[in-house]
């Protein structure tokens, strides 16, 4: 099975972040292709390596670049809503002149498209929020 | 990408400015438009405020973006559902919201109305029929 | 001793204005801002909840949601920021209804 | 054409549930998560609202909530993220109620 | 910052790991302590769930914080109010929650009861006798 | 009479940020004292410098930045709330290892003595959330 999962939702704030990362993990161990994972709205926020959660809670950021790095994952941040939350890469801050960047590893910029066409070429579209 | 047509469907159940997920959801309905999918998109529970006739947004500073969804017609989305019970337990009738339509190219560029009335049993069965639905 | 109670959220989706109706005091006043506007709609059922509460809306949040104040509930004050400025003034406390 | 249902937020504080279990379809499943797990304690008074559907709920969410498994209604099956992954292969396609 | 005592009261109405509301309240209930105030807590609606005994968080990889609450007493906070009707109204009964006592230094350290289970009507007096509302 | 204000979340998802912006400034405007402003929760997320909102819709960190110069507001993010989001100054990139900062003019990052203080200086506490 081809899955494409959405996240609309920050780390810590609500739970879907973590559902989604175990729903991820456990598809992926039986097997599943994860075609993409596409965060939106406050899900852009996942992609920030600037975290640093206490000693003795989880690392969610750091969680999905390892997974990505494991399963060689697409995870996507949606342009049009880091934008407006101030989650910026190098082509990002070169284009709208900002100072400084704060994505996280394994996570890129791309287009609302990048969603429509999880949902086009996967057998299965899954969306955590809130 | 042409490959295959799909039944995508996109689902608004949430008043707009309170929150940004109708602002965002119509922004991907958009974006979809050009994927030359079997678009619907369905309005129930908070979501049917969304349609609402005369938004002025000046007093809280935020962008109207209500114009739109007359818009969606010109994008070929012509299959617009809104459930029934969640007007009448609003107090809304169809003349509160907007009046979208579409033109038929086969129909000699006729005007009709892309907003279908349905039941939440209705509804039900229209997203039985679906392949993907999104869900903001 | 009196309280102001703030709700934010539809009245349609959330628990949040049965919940702060049912505690209110006398003398006691509810300010319903953002998506709770919804709340004060005459034709709406949740506006039986309202009964009895001394109820203020917010002018602007009604505005950006196509709510004319004709379709609101009777005896419903419309204000603007000013006016929810006064509210928290004139009352000991704010109650928000989360 | 099955479809599987997501419900991820107390039936207590929300209307997602009620609208999930209202229109769901003989076949289809009502699978509940996160915060939704509270839907499925028997003696809650939303579980009222699972009659008729089949349910499953997510275990780990259960345990953080210190729900044990004896409080739930009859007939929910207690599933693990392996448990949900199989009813999104199983049902054609998934339907959150956010 | 001495030189007046209020009353403050943090109203806890959601609940644990489905948002972190309960969890970050938590810790301003806690650092709260620190500054001398006549402190009370209360849950109602879903917050009465954040007591609840027997959380395991060990399948959701996230802390469980539910323990902190048998400590609010050593932070002599005694004060806490449950609703009744929330209770009810989920089929819970104080049994299913925590024991959280206090001990009373005027009274030979004798353990005693911080839960008080109130009537909404009586909660909403709590409330009315109040100086300062937290709310997350 | 003095204020304190409270935001629980972050610009653009929820219409909190929005609404307290508007409240404090009739606040002021009317004359009263906002003793400080708070921000818990994903309300840190209002103190990003690198948010880049369309040209059509408003600036919500710019206008809070704005505000708070005009009238030498006391602008505080919760400081375990900002690390667990990723909003970081030059402090806590040093103490946290982090190679960037992201915090906007205006907002200093403090503890949650910070809001208990609000609720015993100030004549009002009022909170904007979800």
């Amino acid at each position: 099975m081809k899955l494409t999962i959405q996240v609309n939702e920050g780390p810590y704030q609500h739970q879907s972040a973590d559902s989604a990362y175990y729903f991820a993990k456990a598809a992926l161990e039986k097997g599943h292709e994860i075609y993409r994972i596409f965060f939106y709205h406050d899900g852009v926020n996942n992609g920030t390596r600037l975290t640093t959660p206490p000693q003795d809670d989880r690392n969610i950021v750091a969680r999905w670049s390892e997974l990505a790095e494991q399963h060689d994952l697409d995870m996507v941040l949606c342009v049009a809503a880091a934008q407006r939350r101030g989650i910026v890469d190098d082509g990002e801050a070169e284009r709208n002149g900002k100072d400084a960047t704060n994505i996280a590893p394994g996570f890129r910029i791309s287009g609302l498209g990048q969603l429509i066409e999880g949902g086009v070429q996967s057998d299965r579209l899954v969306v955590f929020g809130d | 990408m042409a490959e295959e047509t799909k039944k995508f469907m996109y689902i608004n159940r949430k008043a707009p400015y309170g929150t940004i997920y109708a602002w965002e959801a119509l922004e991907v309905v958009l974006i979809g438009a050009a994927f030359e999918q079997d678009v619907s998109v369905a309005f129930m529970d908070d979501g049917v405020y969304q349609l609402a006739k005369g938004q002025d947004t000046s007093g809280i500073g935020m962008k109207n973006f209500s114009p739109t969804y007359a818009a969606l017609g010109d994008f070929e989305i012509t299959k617009i559902y809104v459930e029934k019970e969640s007007l009448e337990e609003r107090g809304l009738t169809l003349d509160d919201l907007q009046h979208l339509v579409w033109e038929d190219e086969d129909e000699d560029w006729a005007e009709k109305d892309s907003i279908r009335l349905v039941s939440r049993a209705e509804l039900g069965d229209v997203l039985a029929g679906q392949d993907v639905l999104f869900n903001f | 001793m009196s309280m102001l109670h703030l709700v934010n959220k539809s009245p349609y989706e959330s628990n949040n204005l049965s919940t702060a109706s049912s505690i209110m005091k006398g003398g006691d006043e509810l300010l319903l801002i953002e998506d709770g506007v919804y709340g004060a709609v005459k034709a709406g059922k949740a506006s039986a909840m309202l009964e009895g509460c001394t109820v203020s809306v917010m002018g602007p949040d009604l505005a950006a949601r196509g709510i004319s104040e004709d379709k609101l509930a009777d005896g419903i004050n419309v204000i603007d920021y000013n006016g929810f400025v006064e509210l928290v003034e004139k009352n000991d406390k704010v109650q928000s209804w989360l």
